[in-house]
């Protein structure tokens, strides 16, 4: 720490470099934190065949509603399932959901968007008309009945929610493109006669990644959510194929005598969920450009 | 230090320090500033983007924004410390004693309120006075300060109005209490010349009428020259020279001053495109100071005693001071 | 411009996009892969049943004419009947939406309620303790799956405490309210972060503003400044942050009212899609269309009313 | 001047479309439409300075848009080098805009934040064929070195440099395509007085060594009487007096300019008791009939209500389009 300056009082000083301290630090800690969490959830996730876990399909009957402990962690559920191992094996249909999703979503969004706010015009109206329909639409309903033309299971929930969120990342790049269209270095770019490819994607593109990329971590969290809830409605993966969402649905009816089966699985989903808002929110400050 | 003419000057700062807070840790913005203004004087802070100059004037009103704060001095008004009056006495003297006129004529009224509502409310807070005689009264502020059809702007919403009418809306705000001491920030740096010109004009005439002080802040050393009795240039946080405008116009001591001067283009000068004087390198990253005299590393006249001396005016104001040891 | 012509240039925008929800409802059936029908009926239907199903919902006819029906149908609110429960699908959609307007009109107080006070204290007490506190609880209610909550406060409230109901709804109104409350508070936990996170924004934002600083200059108190300068501008942002999550407090209604087994619009949507109810299922997405557009257009309005600038 | 100007524009006229809005509609009005450029002619010859100075609203930007080929005039034409600037296709038009090089007023949003200033510069050359990817490295060091940088900068973003050194960035960036005229908008009105000087010094520089012509845009008249040969101001779309600046700032012949010059706040002259200039500046919507200049001009008289005022010449290619000013000055003289 620096020391504080002649004719400055002391206390103030401490004060205020321990205010600049903490705010920087913040956003490492979240950042590191985050990938901590996630890199962990996903490792299991990855590695799990090769864990020594039990069969996450096979009933057990002997050992059905057991409570967690040492030999079931996280307990069993009502046909004698390790729910441990269950939702190790989940997280291989979850977190491979969530970031299929969500990348594809912006690779379209952002492609769209960025077309739309460059050119403007005609095209950019009826984009954006769309855009603006699939956002405010309640995505549940707009999901579920592309599920219903596709058929419940996972490939209807894969198309159902890319048909919803690449709108978001086309909205964000559309706000970020006008502004950044404005700035003279793409002023100078058109001057210039660079080729209309060019300017989007070599001059503006890099700078329209950066809100796009904190944003797909809240999305990937959304994503992940929404398969859950689908998979809860019965209309997205089937059982016996583990998944948290799934798990949940299946411990209602058990909720009276065993609480673990819904809450643990539950847990594991916000775990995920705080892990990659962590990343998002040491990302949105790394990226910071404000700071001249 | 003193540093007005009278034993007691309406506002002076002491030794005044304020601390902000950036993405790279804490400095000072503002470092040992003391000035002073007495009744019916105006002064000048002149000095380039970054130098302290707006932080300066928003201590002297106890503005700072968190999480930056005073770290260091004192502010006294009518000769009370403002630490020892409490939060309603200081609001008191806020807007009623000292009112401020900012930059941004487009941001510093609220947009949802009409021109009426805003004036209103703060001739009923500050003045007491009941909505019929505020309305009245508000009227009367416009016409002072040129404002056409008064009854009719009085209806309009902000942004109705063009900068140049925003600006005078404020200061029609501001001079509603008859204030004793005006601080201005930047006032006319959003504003075409012409407009800059007629807010000028109209605020050398108030400050005659109600025989009241005035800190200017600005960039523009044309601004400063034609408005103000003193002049303080400021430079990393530092005062580096403080005297009578004409004076340091005149024969500028700092050699910051004196490069300043230079580097600036005259209109009467026409043509020719002689090279200007100019001073190397840019103004110092807040944070990134040298020790000693902040302006050493762009001084043609720097020694290497410089990193050592303090950065304190040699001669007590009124008179003419530097805070040069070496350049005389 | 006066308020009735910008309602009246709102509302000629508007109607394209009611005609492209149209246009998405009636193609629901048509974009089903292999005969509607057949589809509808499974596959152990006989012909004939798929035959009469055909005539029945006019899918022998000419593409553009079934368009023009439905359009035509849909204005007088007559969706045709559900194959499920053999009766007018109008009737059933009137009686369910009652509940699921209840429902989502008590969330969102609720939301209001936790995210108005908080975000103004995360705003005001900027990266101090409470501002750091309520941004974790804001991530963790936005990282809980909503279907999840809903089942914690069964556990807590229904089972541990009995203070309501676990399901269904109540006759009195009093038990009404009470069977709404748990899943009105699920939903509500639902859109508080991001009523909050949007709020925060805005407030913080303000509250930098120049004119906030000059009302402080001029020696206004911070209540003041507080509630009638920033608040009016912000409830404004809140306004339009409303709109737009419109959508996404609907979707919260929707697999929360599967929870608690509410016969709402929500509930009829799962079962139609389970059941292949196509019919209800485009009623349905027609529906929560309409409901989404006259939402935005009820939210402009009230900006235009609340914003002079908008008005221009 | 007897020689053809290097680059003209004739008669150019540019609107910009308000919102259509329903009421206006219903009435039978036309949308509202925004001048920006009422007829404007201008030339530019070799090694010359061209100063534009006028107020906002005052059209000075739109000239250079439309120049830069970034705005489509409504009218009018532009000729660079016997070219039509907007007719011009293929290799003519890449020659025209590697010719015609801009410079803009925010050193911040000049330079893409996600390039390295070596490449920044190279760029331009790079992509009009001018040197192969081997050559990029010299040539930015070369450039580095004109504009008065280091050639370490090149390595970096521009996050790291200062107002100033971006723009110098900025014009080495303008000089690799060797162009001949340079466009400079407001191209120190962003920088401290300090920076401000260094830049100007360095335009001098360039002019000097790289006979250069050059377009500067500025409201700063300090600016424009240091750099530019001759000046044209503008008021609401149109240019109300043009000639060599040494003579129209010495003696203005349009009371605009002599209040511009008035307003201007001098370092030496103490404050007048009253405005130079009373009266806003009309909205660029609705130009006041007659003379634009008529609702804030102390000479206005009944014919300046009614009609344009005509080109006034004076001696060396000074003009004015003022009724009254040129009168009361020849029956002075007579």
């Amino acid at each position: 720490m620096r020391p504080s300056p002649p004719g400055i009082e002391k206390d103030a000083w401490l004060r205020l470099t321990r205010r600049a301290r903490l705010d920087r630090g913040w956003a490492t800690i979240s950042l590191y934190a985050g990938i901590a969490i996630v890199a962990f959830i996903a490792a299991l996730s990855a590695a799990a065949p090769f864990l020594g876990l039990r069969d996450p399909t096979a009933t057990d009957l002997m050992n059905a509603l057991q409570p967690p402990s040492l030999a079931f962690p996280f307990g069993t559920d009502d046909l004698g399932r390790d729910i441990f191992a269950r939702v190790v094996y989940a997280g291989r249909v979850d977190l491979v959901f969530g970031i299929v999703v969500t990348y594809v979503s912006l690779v379209i969004g952002l492609s769209i968007g960025a077309i739309s706010g460059y050119f403007g015009g005609l095209v950019d109206t009826v984009i954006m008309r769309i855009v603006d329909l699939v956002i405010s639409f309640p995505f549940i309903i707009l999901i579920l009945t592309i599920a219903a033309i596709v058929g419940p299971g996972l490939t209807g929930a894969y198309i159902g929610v890319i048909a919803v969120s690449w709108a978001l990342y086309a909205r964000l790049t559309r706000g970020e493109m006008l502004a950044i269209r404005r700035r003279e270095f793409i002023l100078n770019a058109e001057t210039l006669g660079y080729s209309a490819p060019r300017v989007v994607f070599v001059h503006a593109l890099p700078n329209l990644l950066r809100a796009n990329l904190v944003f797909s971590m809240s999305d990937i969290v959304l994503n992940i959510l929404t398969l859950a809830a689908l998979s809860y409605l019965g209309l997205g993966v089937a059982p016996p194929t583990p998944e948290w969402g799934e798990m949940i649905a299946q411990g209602q009816k058990n909720l009276f005598n065993a609480w673990w089966i819904s809450t643990l699985p539950g847990l594991v989903i916000v775990l995920v969920g705080i892990g990659f808002s962590l990343i998002g929110d040491g990302l949105a400050d790394r990226l910071d450009e404000s700071g001249r | 230090m003193q540093t007005a003419s009278s034993p007691t000057p309406l506002l002076a700062a002491r030794d005044l320090s304020v601390g902000l807070v950036n993405r790279h840790g804490a400095f000072l913005a503002t470092n040992r500033v003391s000035l002073a203004v007495d009744r019916g004087q105006s002064l000048g802070l002149l000095g380039e983007s970054g130098c302290g100059k707006s932080i300066t004037l928003r201590a002297l009103l106890g503005l700072v924004p968190h999480p930056g704060e005073i770290v260091g001095g004192s502010v006294t008004w009518k000769g009370r410390d403002w630490r020892s009056l409490s939060k309603s006495e200081i609001r008191r003297i806020r807007g009623k004693d000292i009112a401020m006129i900012f930059q941004d004529p487009a941001s510093c009224l609220n947009p949802v309120f009409t021109i009426g509502d805003q004036v209103t409310e703060t001739l009923r807070l500050k003045l007491a006075l009941k909505a019929k005689a505020a309305r009245e009264l508000a009227r009367d502020l416009l016409d002072q300060v040129g404002i056409p059809a008064p009854e009719e702007r009085l209806r309009l919403y902000p942004h109705q109005l063009s900068g140049g009418m925003r600006q005078r809306v404020m200061i029609a705000m501001a001079i509603a209490t008859e204030p004793d001491l005006l601080l201005a920030d930047e006032p006319t740096t959003a504003l075409d010349v012409t407009i800059q010109d007629q807010i000028l004009t109209l605020l050398a005439r108030l400050k005659e009428r109600n025989r009241m002080a005035m800190i200017l802040v600005s960039h523009d050393v044309g601004v400063v020259a034609q408005n103000c009795d003193f002049i303080a240039v400021m430079y990393a946080g530092h005062i580096v020279e403080w005297g009578p405008t004409h004076d340091v116009l005149r024969t500028p001591r700092h050699p910051y001053t004196r490069g300043l001067l230079a580097a600036i283009p005259r209109l009467e000068v026409s043509g020719g495109r002689h090279p200007l004087q100019t001073i190397a390198g840019a103004p110092p990253t807040p944070g990134e100071l040298p020790e000693g005299c902040p302006f050493r590393l762009r001084c043609p006249s720097a020694r290497p005693e410089c990193a050592t001396i303090p950065v304190t005016l040699d001669r007590k104001p009124p008179d003419h001071g530097s805070a040069c040891p070496i350049v005389m | 411009m006066s308020l009735i012509a910008f309602a009246g240039r709102r509302l000629a925008q508007a109607i394209p996009v009611l005609l492209i929800i149209t246009v998405a409802a009636f193609s629901v059936i048509h974009l089903v892969p292999g005969d509607p029908a057949r589809v509808m009926l499974g596959s152990r239907a006989t012909d004939e049943a798929v035959q009469v199903l055909r005539e029945q919902l006019g899918l022998d006819k000419p593409l553009v004419t079934q368009y023009l029906d439905f359009l035509k149908a849909a204005m007088q609110l007559d969706f045709g009947d559900s194959l499920f429960q053999r009766t007018a699908i109008g009737p059933i959609v009137a009686a369910r939406a009652v509940h699921s307007l209840a429902l989502v009109g008590y969330a969102v107080l609720i939301s209001l309620v936790i995210a108005v006070p908080l975000a103004l204290l995360s705003a005001i007490r900027r990266n101090l303790l409470a501002d750091h506190v309520v941004r974790a609880l804001t991530t963790l209610a936005f990282c809980m799956p909503s279907f999840w909550t809903a089942l914690l406060l069964v556990l807590l409230f229904s089972i541990r405490l009995k203070f309501f109901p676990t399901s269904g709804l109540g006759d009195s109104p009093l038990a009404y309210l009470a069977s709404l409350t748990l899943p009105a508070v699920s939903i509500g936990l639902y859109l508080t972060p991001i009523l909050l996170r949007s709020l925060r924004a805005s407030l913080i934002q303000t509250l930098g503003a120049e004119f906030v600083e000059a009302a402080r200059a001029r020696g206004f108190g911070e209540a003041r400044i507080l509630f009638k300068h920033v608040l009016r501008n912000s409830l404004i942002a809140m306004l339009t942050i409303l709109g737009i999550n419109v959508g996404f407090l609907i979707s919260g209604a929707v697999i929360v009212e599967n929870v608690f087994s509410i016969p709402g619009l929500g509930s009829l949507m799962v079962a139609a899609i389970v059941q292949r109810d196509y019919p209800v299922i485009v009623a349905l997405t027609l529906v929560f269309g309409v409901v989404v557009v006259a939402a935005n257009f009820l939210v402009d309005l009230s900006y235009a009313l609340l914003d002079p600038r908008i008005r221009q | 001047m007897t020689e053809t100007p290097l680059l003209s524009v004739t008669s150019l006229h540019k609107t910009f479309g308000g919102r259509a809005s329903l009421a206006r509609l219903l009435q039978g009005k036309p949308a509202r439409r925004l001048t920006a450029l009422d007829d404007v002619s201008l030339t530019l010859g070799r090694n010359e300075v061209l100063g534009i100075v006028g107020e906002s609203g005052s059209g000075k930007s739109t000239i250079a848009r439309c120049i830069t080929r970034l705005e489509k005039p409504d009218q009018g034409e532009i000729t660079f080098a016997g070219e039509d600037v907007w007719q011009a296709r293929g290799a003519k038009l890449r020659g025209i805009r590697k010719d015609l090089q801009m410079i803009y007023q925010d050193p911040y949003g000049a330079l893409n934040p996600r390039m390295s200033i070596g490449r920044a510069i190279a760029e331009p050359a790079l992509v009009h064929g001018l040197i192969g990817r081997d050559g990029a490295r010299a040539l930015a060091c070369e450039l580095l070195d004109r504009v008065g940088l280091p050639r370490s900068v090149a390595e970096l973003t521009p996050r790291a440099l200062s107002g100033g050194q971006r723009q110098r960035v900025a014009i080495a960036r303008a000089l690799a395509l060797k162009p001949r005229v340079i466009i400079a908008d407001e191209a120190v009105s962003a920088l401290d007085a300090s920076v401000q000087a260094q830049i100007l010094n360095l335009f001098g520089e360039l002019m000097r060594d790289l006979s250069l012509s050059m377009i500067f845009i500025s409201h700063q008249l300090s600016v424009i009487a240091h750099l530019a040969d001759r000046v044209a101001v503008m008021y609401l779309g149109r240019i109300v007096e043009t000639g060599a600046t040494a003579d129209v700032f010495a003696r203005p012949r349009h009371p605009y300019t002599a209040a511009l010059l008035k307003a201007h706040p001098h370092l030496e002259a103490r404050r007048s008791q009253t405005p130079a200039l009373a009266g806003e500046i009309p909205s660029a919507y609705a130009i006041p009939e007659g003379c634009r200049f008529n609702t804030r001009c102390r000479y206005a008289e009944t014919r300046c209500r009614l009609s344009d005022p005509p080109a006034a010449a004076f001696a060396q290619g000074h003009e004015a389009w003022c009724h009254v000013l040129p009168d009361l000055e020849n029956s002075a003289n007579s």
